[in-house]
Formats: structure tokens, sequence, C-alpha cells
């Protein structure tokens, strides 16, 4: 086998960018820092891209099938034997594919920064952060540990924090920051219980260790599918917990109002964070320990399958009536990525019974190119016309017709429009539902008829809807180091379908074809088309037939309008129950009642001093009846009671 | 090396403080004596790493002498991993405090000879075999407290100070009467009695006698770590303290307990500690859940801090109950770790208090625009206490959280899930301090112009935060040099 | 002939130390209270001749302890008289409850 | 022979000497400046410590009357330190005092007392040793003849003491009519434990728990204590007690020895009673003095404790605390009574902000408080320790729990004096002292003896190889 050591400089160098940054980026180093780590992201890009290349097709195969290789590997905390965090650095399909799209789209979104931050006081500490999420979602994906992952999930959670409270002196964007890591860290509770129950039974924290032993046969399995709570088996638990915490990074529904919020960060970190990279861990987690799901435990596969339908297409819905354009992003994001998960849910043991798990990882590497290219474009957008409401754009694709090529590339994209990228992964996702579960194809198909839809009215309200748009104070479209990454992915766009998926990441790593989708993909594309055909119907031209159409609907418009008011439900929680019911009580009782009854000892013991005090009368008459009194109470006790 | 010497350095240094002459020359002789002692300390380490790689067991560097012969009472000292652990700590901590309390106006020589000799307490604290001189030196450390909160403190100084003072007496108190209990039983046919720890190891003490004294020995230390129901000194003492005093407190005396309930309490009555373990664990449980509660209700950083001192060292408490060895070695990594923590936490709400004037969350805002080093140093504590990955809370209640997972049964599972579902309060309560004091608009318009950290702030906050990072970063030197047995 | 019993002088001195210590308890004026303690000494010194006399008349120990105790007594007495007298030069009474200005 | 007697006997005389000195000073009426004489005493007493230090072989006189052996020796001794240093305290307060040599006259006849009361080998000797202190102690409390205070204090002590030593001795008496004899020894032999014997013995120790202010026969001192001169106070608190303890720890490990199952029992009672009373007392005063006597009833309490362990190592722990006790107690009264000679003011209230202008007397004090309070590295840490170890041999761990929380009580109103030196702060604050020679000697004396003594093993060690105990 080898030598991968050098894979290890892949997570480091941006992790030297973010120290070198943090340290002297404030100071010294503000005007190069952006040069800094783009150039050590770009490195990272090429060592990735070497490693795929190497792994994909050079030494990867084993006959036949790609094998997951430990490239480097160090005890990191050692707990008991056999129970360890190690530190190491495991490849196989997934992980190869997952550093290729982070650090591309990493790269891409450094590039991109150079000209969109430039100018901001804090500069250097915008790339030290972005510099530290690279690193850690790197780290995320390469993580042949499971606690190891864990790690990385919080270290990324933390760079997220950061980087949506960018500019920190907005509250809005503060409160956003909070949110953030506070909903991603309670679900990240779920999944630390959840490690806690599956390292406890498996014995071992090495995720290969940990899946071989729960899909073959093992008195592990024995173990943890015996031992049972509330009536559940403890498998169940430990992959629903753990299940969860890829919800909550992932935005899956009930866990997803941060990511709507998190658009406070700069444009670029949520082409990063918010589309491409971090919020697709969840899924990516899921597919670490696929097998487990699949082989040992399909009851919690059919709460993924569902959780992620219901979750694309809530935030489809959700997504028609949004006029912040990066909150119409936002929740075309969530539903994306409700549309991989269900994908790994639609596993069935039946022949290609795990083509939803190419289909998702498919799905997310396509989605990765136009949803991060689509962040961008908006990026540009909004910085030239400062705004992030719709109803200030409109009519822009004259002034800006390069970002508005690529726009309208992307949404043909995510609309699944052949022969887009997104047209093969999708269509892959809705076979693999179709022959798994109907309803959730059905929610499939409406969510990408509604995804066309509320694309192009995204589209043709910011480049159409009136004529002119702004042109005062209009400069471009931004240099060249903004334009690049537009052109670049939206190639990226055009062309990641035609990547031969299906040959590379597979669920047992051995080559799969593609069933033909010729004929089964005309109702999707139908529904698409007529998406966009009602979008442009609605939005090409100023009118006020969006309102008409709102009216139709009625109560579901208003409601999704809100959201379905989850966040109140949630604030509701938070602030009346956790705070006024839990908090201000404990706070009460002990300042109260358990610091009280301290005090109160002092109390008690002064109220006696003070009652005790007439003994001391003065009178010497009283001192020496005390006295004898004394003699006799002795003389009494232990003369008669005591002998 | 003879490690009486970690004792005698900060007295010493005390002596040479009280004849310094020029003004200004107090600190500049203590900070000269903390940091000769940090050496020694970091001496000691790797002398330690010699001594254990060369094959040698149990306490090392032991050194004997009769003290009150009659009674068989000898100052005897010995460390093994985790004393070396926690005498480093207590260095690094007494040089950021000196480092932060450069500025103290009034009676300064006082001050740093009481914190000086507060150290040597502590040191003496952790490096002592003999019950006696363990007593001893615990209670040597309350007095200086009290007069340091009193004189240098700020609020309702005198009530915290003799609230800490009495409360803490009352811990030792109980003490006193556990240790008079294990001496009187260690004798017999064990030969005389005797207070040397090794020997009354050996010896095992009759269950009775445990049963009857270990709750003292425990609540009695307890109280100084902040045993609910006593953790109400905790607060009010923490937060009148001056700032080198609070980080000390928090840092240095509340670990006297922990370690002191390890040491003596669980280690020489294991049997009575397995019987009385489940209460152990309810109270540390409550400590955490109830901490973290209250810590969200608060207003002043210095009482956020202090509340979620009791929460962290629940989990101390936790890990020692849990008393699977993984849960132990937690427990320790969790005193080490908050150690610096909190020192960093109350380091950074000192320097704020010095320019700001006020600790109130809500007063305060922006500070990361005016005085970016001293707003990251607060994010990065913050962080650290709220358990990221990379800084050493996190490995320490990782390894509490695997530990206490270990110990089989439900109702330690259910307390195992309960703290942990503590670390989502601690991000709330974290990250509303944070959010509102160091992000957000600049509240007040005459915060602009306010310095940012001088050189010595900046000194003591690097020395902590490469220990936090260090631990963070790299747990496994920290592993291996706890290794319980 | 047939002498006093013991007991019945025992009794005497008894008596005599009661009425000693009521003395004490109940008089204002600090001269009896003084007598009443003289009381007091006798009943002791009745005791000391009965037992030396009836039950272990070889030695005469009782005896002596008595003259001594009557010198002390006197040497007391004079001390007290003094203090007395001073005590009354500044509280310009002999009251016992006039002399109670320290307390609690 | 003779010379026998005499090295036997040789502080008692040294002592005597030093009293006829001073009567042929006053009766010859040379007219010596007081100086001369504050100093001659001093030197003499310094001379009879140093006679303490010479050993010599022990030795029974007057047919049984009289013992010495290296105990009563280094008990003496302690009395003797500590009487030299009150005297070296009290210089300044004497130095322009009409009767400094009637002072001295009754300071040391009492000290004679004394010495004869803890090496009597009997009753009547004890008696007579008792007395002797006693008298010219009352006299003492009125030694200032026109406070009114002063001689109230001395007409509840001379009443209180006359009916204490009424009682003590119709114990006697009755002791005498059980056993018929007064010499200790063959007292021991005699005892049966019955009821009537349990009855004498409960008086006589009604008589020694007087004099060691336990309760509840302490009344009388915390008046008595106010109201005398601060200098005779101090003798009170700590010889008049200490020898007193001296001779009770001897009776009973001794002469009552068969009587100990019962006598523990009351011990025990009578010290918690003593210490709970003192501090709960003590919590509520405002002036040192009285501060400082409910302090030293508490302190009596934690003595008893100790005695109670009726081993050797009971009897070495309270006459080692009593030595800690002498410096320390020493200490405190000393810079109260420095303080109150030079501006009159006693009160806690008064001593706010004292740090600010004396450090030095504030430190003084601070020690002796903590030594006081038992808190280390002071001594006194390791006196307390050493009571309540000795009296846990006996196993009565519940007793010993109440010993320990009321040392945390006592902690409290010793902070507060601390914290009104260092925290506090008033409007017209204590001036800068100017501290003459000897009392600064007798400072650093009572501060070196503070901080060492804890440290100094082989101290314990010495008592230990000389104490009695079963």
């Amino acid at each position: 086998m080898p030598n991968y050591a050098y894979i290890i400089l892949i997570p480091l160098l941006p992790l030297a960018a973010f120290v070198v940054l943090g340290l002297f980026g404030r100071k010294y180093l503000r005007g190069i820092s952006g040069v800094i780590g783009t150039g050590a992201v770009l490195i990272s890009v090429v060592l990735s891209l070497w490693v795929a290349y190497g792994y994909f097709f050079s030494v990867g195969k084993v006959d036949g099938v790609y094998q997951p290789v430990i490239a480097w590997k160090a005890v990191w905390l050692s707990f008991s034997p056999g129970l360890s965090i190690d530190m190491s650095i495991i490849l196989d399909p997934i992980s190869v594919m997952m550093i290729v799209v982070v650090s591309f789209v990493s790269f891409m979104v450094h590039l991109f920064s150079l000209g969109y931050m430039k100018g901001e006081e804090r500069f250097g500490t915008y790339y030290a952060f972005l510099g530290l999420f690279t690193f850690s979602m790197l780290g995320l994906v390469l993580s042949g540990n499971i606690f190891e992952i864990y790690i990385f999930w919080e270290l990324v959670g933390c760079s997220s924090f950061l980087l949506i409270g960018y500019y920190f002196d907005r509250p809005t964007a503060v409160a956003a920051a909070k949110k953030a890591f506070i909903v991603t860290r309670f679900a990240d509770l779920g999944f630390l219980i959840g490690i806690l129950i599956l390292s406890l039974h498996a014995e071992t924290l090495d995720f290969r260790t940990l899946i071989q032993r729960f899909t073959e046969p093992s008195p592990q399995l024995a173990g943890i599918t015996s031992a049972s709570f509330l009536g559940i088996s403890l498998l169940s638990w430990g992959l629903t917990l753990v299940f969860i915490g890829g919800a909550g990074k992932s935005a899956l529904f009930p866990l997803h109002i941060w990511l709507p919020d998190a658009m406070e960060g700069p444009t670029p970190v949520s082409a990063l964070i918010h589309a491409a990279t971090m919020v697709v861990a969840g899924v990516y987690l899921v597919a670490r320990l696929y097998p487990v799901y699949a082989l040992s435990d399909p009851a919690v596969l059919q709460v993924i399958l569902f959780v992620g339908a219901i979750s694309a297409l809530l935030a489809a819905v959700i997504a028609c009536t949004q006029t912040d354009i990066k909150r119409v992003l936002a929740y075309s994001t969530m539903s994306q990525i409700g549309y991989m998960m269900f994908a790994l849910g639609t596993f069935h043991s039946g022949e290609e019974g795990a083509l939803g798990y190419t289909a998702g990882m498919f799905h997310l590497f396509t989605h990765a190119f136009f949803k991060a290219l689509l962040f961008l474009c908006a990026g540009v957008i909004i910085h030239k016309v400062h705004s992030n409401e719709m109803r200030d754009m409109g009519g822009l694709r004259r002034s800006m017709p390069l970002t508005h090529g690529c726009f309208l590339i992307a949404c043909l994209a995510i609309a699944g429009i052949p022969p887009f990228s997104g047209f093969f992964s999708k269509e892959e996702i809705l076979l693999a539902a179709y022959r798994a579960n109907k309803f959730v194809y059905v929610i499939g198909l409406l969510t990408s008829c509604l995804t066309a839809f509320y694309m192009f009215r995204l589209y043709f309200s910011v480049f159409w809807w009136r004529e002119g748009g702004v042109s005062a104070g209009d400069h471009g479209e931004g240099p060249a180091s903004m334009k690049i990454p537009l052109v670049v992915l939206a190639a990226g766009a055009l062309l990641a379908g035609f990547v031969p998926f299906s040959r590379l990441v597979t669920f047992d790593g051995a080559a799969m074809d593609t069933p033909g989708v010729g004929v089964f993909a005309i109702a999707p594309v139908m529904l698409a088309i007529l998406g966009i055909l009602l979008a442009g119907y609605l939005y090409r031209k100023e009118s006020d037939r969006p309102r008409k159409a709102a009216g139709v609907f009625g109560v579901l418009y208003k409601l999704a309008y809100h959201k379905f008011y989850i966040d109140e439900i949630y604030s509701f929680v938070t602030k009346k129950i956790i705070f006024n019911l839990i908090g201000r009580p404990a706070a009460w009782i002990d300042r109260n009642i358990v610091d009280g009854l301290m005090n109160s000892l002092a109390g008690v013991t002064a109220r006696i001093s003070a009652g005790i005090k007439g003994f001391q009368s003065g009178r010497v008459q009283d001192y020496v009846l005390y006295f004898f009194a004394g003699i006799a109470v002795l003389a009494v006790l232990f003369i008669y009671i005591y002998t | 090396m003879n490690l009486s010497l970690l004792v005698l350095m900060p007295l010493i240094t005390a002596i040479v403080v009280l004849f310094s002459r020029r003004e200004g020359g107090a600190r500049w002789v203590s900070l000269t004596g903390v940091t000769v002692q940090l050496l020694l300390s970091f001496g000691l380490l790797i002398l330690y790493w010699k001594e254990r790689a060369a094959g040698s067991m149990g306490m090392l560097f032991e050194y004997r002498h009769v003290w009150f012969k009659p009674l068989n009472i000898w100052y005897h000292v010995g460390v093994d991993g985790i004393s070396v652990a926690m005498i480093l700590l207590t260095a690094v901590v007494m040089v950021a405090a000196v480092l932060v309390s450069w500025r103290v106006q009034s009676w300064d020589k006082e001050f740093f000879v009481l914190l000086l000799f507060l150290s040597a307490g502590a040191y003496g604290f952790f490096l002592s075999l003999d019950l006696f001189t363990l007593f001893f030196f615990l209670e040597i450390s309350v007095i200086p407290k009290f007069l340091l909160i009193g004189i240098w403190g700020s609020g309702k100084k005198e009530y915290s100070a003799m609230k800490l003072a009495l409360m803490l007496m009352g811990g030792s108190a109980l003490v006193f009467v556990g240790l008079l209990g294990v001496y009187y039983n260690t004798g017999g046919a064990a030969g005389p009695y005797t207070f040397d720890w090794p020997v009354i190891a050996q010896v095992h003490l009759p269950v009775e006698a445990q049963r009857r004294f270990f709750p003292l020995l425990f609540v009695g230390f307890g109280i100084f770590t902040a045993l609910f129901p006593f953790h109400t000194w905790v607060p009010d003492g923490h937060s009148s303290a001056p700032t080198a005093a609070s980080m000390f407190l928090a840092g240095i005396s509340m670990k006297l307990g922990g370690y002191g309930c390890l040491r003596v309490a669980v280690s020489l009555m294991p049997i009575a500690a397995r019987e009385y373990s489940p209460v152990i664990i309810l109270l540390a449980t409550i400590a955490i859940v109830y901490g973290a509660f209250a810590t969200m209700m608060q207003k002043d950083l210095k009482y956020i801090n202090a509340y979620s001192s009791i929460s962290h060292c629940g989990f101390i408490l936790l890990g020692i109950g849990m008393l699977t060895r993984t849960a132990v070695m937690g427990a320790v990594m969790q005193m080490i770790s908050h150690g610096l923590m909190t020192a960093l936490f109350f380091a950074a709400i000192g320097m704020i208090y010095d320019r700001t004037h006020t600790r109130l969350v809500e007063r305060l805002g922006g500070l990361l625009k005016i005085m970016p080093f001293i707003s990251t140093i607060f994010v990065i504590a913050g962080l650290c206490s709220l358990g990221l990955p990379g800084l050493s809370g996190f490995v320490a209640e990782v390894t509490v959280f695997m530990g206490s997972w270990q110990r089989t049964g439900e109702a330690y599972r259910i307390a195992t899930i309960l703290a942990c579902a503590s670390i989502v309060i601690t991000a709330v309560y974290i990250l509303r301090a944070t959010g509102q004091s160091i992000m957000g608009p600049v509240k007040d318009q005459q915060y602009y112009g306010l310095a940012d950290a001088t050189w010595n702030e900046k000194l003591a906050a690097v020395i902590l935060g490469a220990g936090i990072i260090a631990i963070g970063v790299a747990p496994f030197w920290l592993s291996d040099l706890l290794n319980i047995k | 002939m047939n002498q006093v019993p013991l007991s019945h002088i025992l009794f005497v001195s008894t008596a005599l130390f009661f009425i000693g210590m009521y003395g004490l308890f109940t008089r204002r004026n600090m001269i009896t209270m003084l007598m009443s303690v003289e009381l007091i000494l006798n009943s002791v010194n009745i005791n000391f001749v009965a037992f030396n006399r009836y039950l272990y008349a070889d030695k005469l120990e009782g005896v002596f302890f008595t003259l001594f105790i009557v010198a002390i007594a006197a040497a007391e007495a004079a001390v007290a008289i003094a203090i007395i007298i001073n005590l009354y030069r500044n509280l310009h009474s002999i009251d016992v409850e006039a002399a109670d200005e320290m307390k609690f | 022979m003779w010379a026998d007697t005499i090295l036997s006997l040789r502080q008692e005389l040294l002592v005597a000497v030093i009293i006829f000195l001073l009567l042929f000073i006053k009766v010859g009426a040379a007219a010596y400046r007081t100086e001369v004489i504050l100093h001659l005493v001093n030197l003499l007493l310094l001379v009879n410590f140093a006679l303490g230090f010479w050993e010599y072989r022990d030795s029974i006189l007057f047919n049984g009357m009289f013992h010495t052996n290296k105990l009563l020796v280094l008990e003496k001794n302690i009395l003797n330190l500590g009487t030299l240093i009150i005297s070296l305290q009290a210089y300044s307060w004497l130095k322009d005092h009409r009767q400094a040599t009637e002072f001295y006259i009754l300071l040391l006849s009492t000290l004679m007392g004394f010495f004869f009361m803890i090496s009597s080998g009997n009753l009547l000797m004890f008696y007579l040793g008792l007395e002797l202190s006693t008298i010219p102690l009352t006299a003492l409390s009125s030694f200032d003849l026109e406070k009114r205070q002063s001689s109230e204090a001395a007409m509840k002590f001379i009443l209180s003491s006359a009916f204490s030593s009424g009682l003590l001795l119709f114990g006697i008496s009755l002791l005498y009519g059980a056993t018929g004899t007064l010499s200790f020894d063959i007292i021991a032999q005699r005892l049966d434990g019955s009821a009537f014997q349990l009855f004498a013995f409960i008086l006589i120790l009604s008589g020694f728990a007087f004099k060691i202010s336990a309760v509840p026969f302490h009344l009388w001192t915390a008046d008595v204590y106010e109201g005398s001169p601060i200098t005779v106070t101090a003798y009170l608190s700590v010889i008049s007690k200490g020898a007193v303890f001296f001779i009770f720890i001897q009776t009973l490990y001794t002469v009552f020895k068969p009587m100990a199952g019962n006598w523990y029992r009351i011990l025990v009672l009578l010290s918690v009673l003593t210490m709970v009373t003192g501090n709960l007392f003590a919590l509520r005063q405002n002036k040192l003095k009285r501060l400082l006597a409910f302090s030293s009833i508490a302190q009596s309490g934690f003595i008893l404790a100790g005695i109670t362990g009726s081993s050797r190592a009971g009897d070495a722990s309270v006459i080692y605390f009593i030595l800690v006790y002498i410096f320390s107690n020493l200490g405190a009264f000393g810079v109260v009574s420095f303080i109150s000679t030079q501006t009159g003011r006693e009160s806690i209230d008064d001593y706010k902000g004292l740090y600010a202008t004396n450090p030095l007397l504030s430190w003084i004090m601070a020690l002796s408080l903590f030594s006081l309070a038992g808190i280390p590295p002071t001594a006194g840490f390791f006196g307390k320790f050493f009571l309540l170890m000795a009296g846990a041999g006996k196993g009565n761990y519940v007793f010993i729990g109440i010993a320990a929380l009321n040392m945390v009580i006592s902690l409290y109103y010793y902070l507060r004096v601390i914290k009104a030196i260092f925290m506090d702060s008033q409007p017209q604050p204590i001036g800068k002292l100017k501290i003459p020679l000897l009392p600064n000697i007798a400072f650093l004396v009572c501060l070196g003896g503070i901080v060492v003594m804890g440290l100094m093993g082989w101290v314990y060690d010495y008592i230990y190889s000389l104490s009695i105990g079963f």
C-alpha cells in the first residue's frame, strides 16, 4: 500500500494558515492575509485532487472493490484498552470525494472573498476563520474514529459560529450565531450520547471495527440489540441519537431553524459553510455509518427517510414565499439536503437496493457546485445592490450579464433540467425513492416541481421583473477574483453530472452501472418545466399576479410565509419554559433557600447567644446561686443517675 | 529532588518581599519568585518522567522527617502523577496571578506576601503524604483568603470573606474529626497509630470505621470544592475577591477539596466510597445541572463564572464518585482544566472590570471592537468552559463522560446523560454572556479610548492559554502523567 | 458517759453550712454576706474537728487544718473588708445590688 | 540535707527572696526610682527562669507535703516565664505608678502560692497554696483604687472565691472524713467511688472548676476580667488558670484515678458546656477585654477536652497547650493593655483602621488571635490539634465533633477583631504608637513562641517524656 502520509497536509495547511493569520493577521499581515489563506487552500486542493486521482484510478481498487484505507493513525486520548480517541485518516470513496469537494469549494470561496471582503477591517481574522473552518471540515471528512469526527464536528460548529458572528456589532448577527451554535450543540448532545451508547457496546471507537462488529454477527451486536431502553433496542437508540446530531448540523426538520438566520454571515461564508460543505456533514455522517443503518437497523432508516422527505417538502414550500434572496437559497439548501437524506433512507435489500446511497452522495457532490455558485452570484448581486431583499433588485440581467448567465445555469441545474448536473443526481434519487417507497417518491416529485418554481421565481424577480434595475453607483460585477470562481463553478454545475459517479462511490465499493433513466425522467422534468413556466408567468413582468396567487393559497401562504411559526414555538419553549420555569427558580432557590439556610445557621447562633445573656446578670448573688445549682445538678446527675 | 523546596520557595520569596524597600519592588520580587517556582515545577515534571521511565513505582522523591515523635506524626512529602500535575497547575496560575495584580496600589507588599503564603499552602497540600501535614497545609490556606478578599476585595467583601472563612473552616473541622477517626483506627495489629498515607493505604481500615468517617472526610473536603448544598460560599467569595485571589480561589483552592476527596477519602476508604457513591453522584449531578441553570440567570460576569465553577466542579465530584478508572482520571483532568480555564476567565473579567468599572453584562457590549485581546481571551476561556475540542475543557469532560458511562446501572447512566446535557446549558450561558458583553454594539460611548491589555496582562493570559491549548490539543501527555491505578 | 453521736454534730455543721449559704444568697449587705461565708467556713471547721475526734483520733490532721482555715479566713476577711470599703468610697453604698455595672 | 531542701525549693525561695527584698525596700522607704525596681524584679525573674532549666533530682520534702520533679519544675518555669512576660508588658503601665512595689509584692506572692499549690502532696498544702494565691489576686484586681469597676470586680471576685473555697473546704472535709487522711497518695489508695466520696469529689471539683472558670462556675470571670487592670486580667487568664490546670490534671490523674470512670463523664459535660457558653457569649462582645475573657473560658473548655483523654498524650497536650496559650493570650492581652494604657481605648470599634497606623501591633494581635483560634502555622493550631486528638483517644467522636465545630464559632469572633483592624476604617483611628524596649521584647518573645513553637517538635517530645497518664 502506497504511503499516504502526506495527506495529513491537506487539513494541516489551512490550520497553519489559521494559526499564522490568527496570531499576526490583525496587525502585521493584514494586506497579504488573503493571499496566504488562499495559497494554503490552493495547495490542499491540488493535493486532494492528487489523492483522489490516486485513490480512484490507480491504487484504491483491490480486485474491483474500493477498499477503505487508514492512511495515518495516532492515539490521541486513551480511555481504556481498546477504547481510545485516535487521530486517524481514513480513505474511502466518500471521504476522497468529500475532500475534493470541500477543498475545491473552499478554495473558490477564498478566491471570491479576496474581492468581496476587500477593505474589511478584520480581513485577516476573516481568513483565519475560513482557514479554521476548512481545516475542521477536512478533518471531519477524513476522520476514521467516531470520536474524532465528533471533535471536528464541534470545531466546524465553532468556526461556523465565529463566521456567522463575523459582523459582531450587528445584534442580529450575534443572535444568529448564538442560535446556530446552541441548536447544533443541542443536536450534538444526541450525537455524543449516541457515541457513548455505541462505543460502550462496540468496545471501540474506530469506525471500521465498529461497523464490522455491528454488521456481522458478533457478541457486541448481540449485546447491543438485546439490551433495550424503553422497549427500544440500544442500537436503535444509538443510531437515532447519532442521526439527530446529523440532522442538527444538516438543518433537517425540526432542527433547521438556525440555518436561515445563519445567512447573517458574509455571503461567501454562507456559500461555503451553509450551502456546500458543513450542512451536508449530517448526510456524510449517516453515510459514514451507512452499513450499520442499512444492514442492522432498517427502522432508523425509515425515520431518516421520512425526516428527509418532510424537510425537503417543508423547506421547498417555505422557500416559495420568502423575499430575502439568501433566505430563499437557505431554504432551498435545506430542501436539497432533505433530498439527500431520504435518498439515503431508501435502502432496501433488493438488487440495487443501495442505489439511494450512490444517488445521495452524487446529489451532495453536484449540489455543492450549483449551490455554491448560487450563493456566490447572490453575493455579487448583494455586493452591487447592497440589499438582500428581492424587491430592491430586478432587471439586473443587462447590468451584470456574467452573473446572470451563471445564475441561470445554477437554477437550471438545481431545477433538474437535463443536461445540467442536478438532473442526473436527482433522477437517481427519485428512482431510488420510486423503488423504495411510492409516497416518498410523490413527495420528491412535488418538491422538485416546487424547487424549479421558487428558484425561477428568484431568478425572474432578480433579473427580470422590472426593467432597468439599479445602475446608480454601478461598479461592474467586481474584480476578476470574484468572476473567476463564478465561471469555474458554473462549469462545474454544467459538467459535474457527467462524472461516472456510480462507478466510483457505491455502497459495497464495487462499480455499479446506472440504471437507464430515460423514460423514467420524463415526469420530473415535465414537472420542473411546469414550475419554471409558472414562475415565469408570475414574475417575468412586474404585475400583481404574485399577490393574487398568494391570495389563492390564503392560509397556507401565510403559514409558509411565517415559516410555520416554528421559530416562535422554539422561542416560547426556551424563554418561557427553560428560563422562567427552571433557570429563574434555580437562581432564586440558591440565593434564598440554600444560601438562606447557611445564613440562618449563623442567625440562630446569634439568637441563642442573645437569649442566654441573662445568666451573666452582673449580680454576684446570682453567680453564687448558679454555682451552687451547678453543683446540685452535677451531684444529681452523676451520683444518682449515672451510677 | 527535594520537594520541600517547593514549599520553601514561596515563603522565601514572601520574606524577601517583606524586606523589599523600593517602590513596586514587591511585585518584581514576587514575579521572580513565582517564575523560579514555575521552573522548579517543570524540573519536577521532567525528573518525574525520568524516574517513571526508569520504572520506579509508587510515590517518588519521598522525604520523611519526624515531627511529633510521641504521636507518630511526621513531615512526609512525596509525589505521584496527580500531585505533579496539580503542582504544575498551581505554579502556572500563580505566575498569572502575580502578573494580573501588577497594579495593586495599597499595601502591595502585604498583598503579595499573602498570595505567596496561600500558594505555599497549596503546594504543601499537594505534596504531603502524612495526613497531619496535609491538614496543616489545608488550613493554612483559609486565613490568607479571608484577608485577601476582605482587604482588597470589592462589593460586600467583608460578608463574603467571613462566609468563606467560616464555611471552609467548617469543612476542615469535619475533615479534622475524620482524620482523627482514621488515625485511631490504624493502630492495633498494624503497629502504632499513624497518619502516614502509604501505611494507611496498606492497612485496610475496618469497614465500620470507613462507614463512620468517610462522610465526614468527603463532605469536609467537598465543601472546599463546592459540594451541593455547601457551595454558597463560592459565588460571594469569588465575586468579591480581587482578581488574583479569584483566580487562585477558583483555580487552585477549590481543587484542594477534590484532591482531598480523592487522595484521602476515596483512596483510603474504598469500601465506604463504593457504598456512598450513589449519594455522591446524586449531589454531583444536582450541582452540575442546577449550577448551570443558576448560572443562566446571573447578570454579573464574576457571578456567572463563579456559578459555572460550581457546575464544573460538579464534574470533578461526579468523576470521583463514579469510581471507574477513567472517570477518576477525568476528574483530575477536570481539576487541572478548570483550574486553568477559570483562572483565565477571572483574569479576563478582572481586566474588563479594571477598565470599564462594571461587571454587569447588560452594561458592557462591543468590547471586541475596543479591546480585542482581552475579548479574545474571554472568548477562549468561554469556549474552553463550554467544552470546545482543542481546548482542555473538552478533554476533561469527555473523559469524565466516558468513565461515568462505564459504570453499569441505569441510574448512573441517567446521571451521566444529565451531566452531558449540562454542556448545552453551558453553551447557552457562555454565549449569552459573550454575545452581550463582548459582541454587539458598543453600549457606552466612554468605552471608546479604553486601552487593551498591557504587557503583563497579555503575558498572564498567554501563559494560561498555552496551558489550556497544550492540554486540549495533545491530551495524551496528561493522561500518561496521571495514570490512575 | 455516753457522748453525742457523730451524726448529730455533722447535722449541726451541715445546717450551719446551709444557713451560711442562705445568708449569702439573700442578704443585700456585703458585710453580712461576708459573715455568711464565715459561717460556711466554720461549718467546715466543725466537720474537720468532729471527724478527727471521732474517727481518726490517732492523728491531729483535722485539727490542724481547722487552725489554718481560721487563720486564712481572717486574712480573707481582712482583704474583703478592705475591698468593700474601697468599693464604698466609689459607690457610697454597700448594697450588693448596686454593684452590677458590668454584666452580659 | 539543707542544701538539698534549698535546691529543691530553689524557685519558690527565689520568689520569696524577691518579695522580701521589695518589702524591705518599701519599709526602708529608701527612695529608689520605680524603673530601678522594675528592672531589678524583671532581672530576678529572668534568673529564676534560668534556674528552672537547672535539672535537679526529684525529691519529696516535709514528709510528703511538698513534691518536686522535672515535670513540676517545668510547669513552674512556664508560669514563671508567663509572669516575666506580663511584668515586661506592664512596664509602661507601672513605671509611673505609685504602688509598683506593692503590685509586685502581691503578684509574686500569688506566684509563690501557685508554686506551692502545684507541687503540693497534701490537701492542706494545696489549700494553703490556693489561698496564698487567691487572696492577693483579689487585692490585685482592685488595684486601680479609684476606678469603680475595679473595686466592683474585686468585690465579686473575693465573695465568689470565698464561697467557692468554702465549698472546696467542705468537700475536703468530707473527703477527710471518708478517708481519714489529707495526703494524696493515701487518699488514692482509699478511694472506692462510693456516693459519699463522689459528692466530696464534686465539691472539690467545683473548687477547681471555679478557678479554671468552667461553666457553670465561670460567671465571675467576665466581670472580674473586665474590671481589673489589664495586667491583672492577663495574669488571671493565663497564670492562674494554667497553674490550676496543672494541679487539677495531676490530682485527676493520680489522686482521683480510681474515679476515672465518673469524672470522665463529668468533664465531658463541663467541657461541652464551657466551650459552647464561652463562644456564644464571646460572639456578642464589643469590649475586647470581655471578648478575651469569654474566649479564655472557651479555651478552658478545649483544655478540659484534652484532659478527658486521661492518657500521657492528654497530660502532655494540656501542658503544651498552656505553654502555647501563654504566648498567644499574652500576645493579645499585651497589645490590648499597651493600647489601653497609651490611649485608654478598649473596644473593638476603637481598633478600626489600626493596621494603617500600627502595623506591628496589628500583626502581633492578628497572629495571637489566629493562634487562639487554632489556625496554622501558629502554635495554637498544634495545641488545639493535640488537645482534641488526646480527647478523641476515648473514641467519643460526637464530643470531638462538637469541639471542632466550636472552633469554627470561635473563629468568627476572632475574625471580627481582625476585620476591624485590617478592613474597617474610622474618623479618628488610634495614632502611631512608640513601643518601649521592654514591652517590645515581651512582644517578640510571644511572637517567636507563636510562630516557631509548632515547628519545634522536640518541645512536645520533652513534655511528653515527663508527663503522666494511664
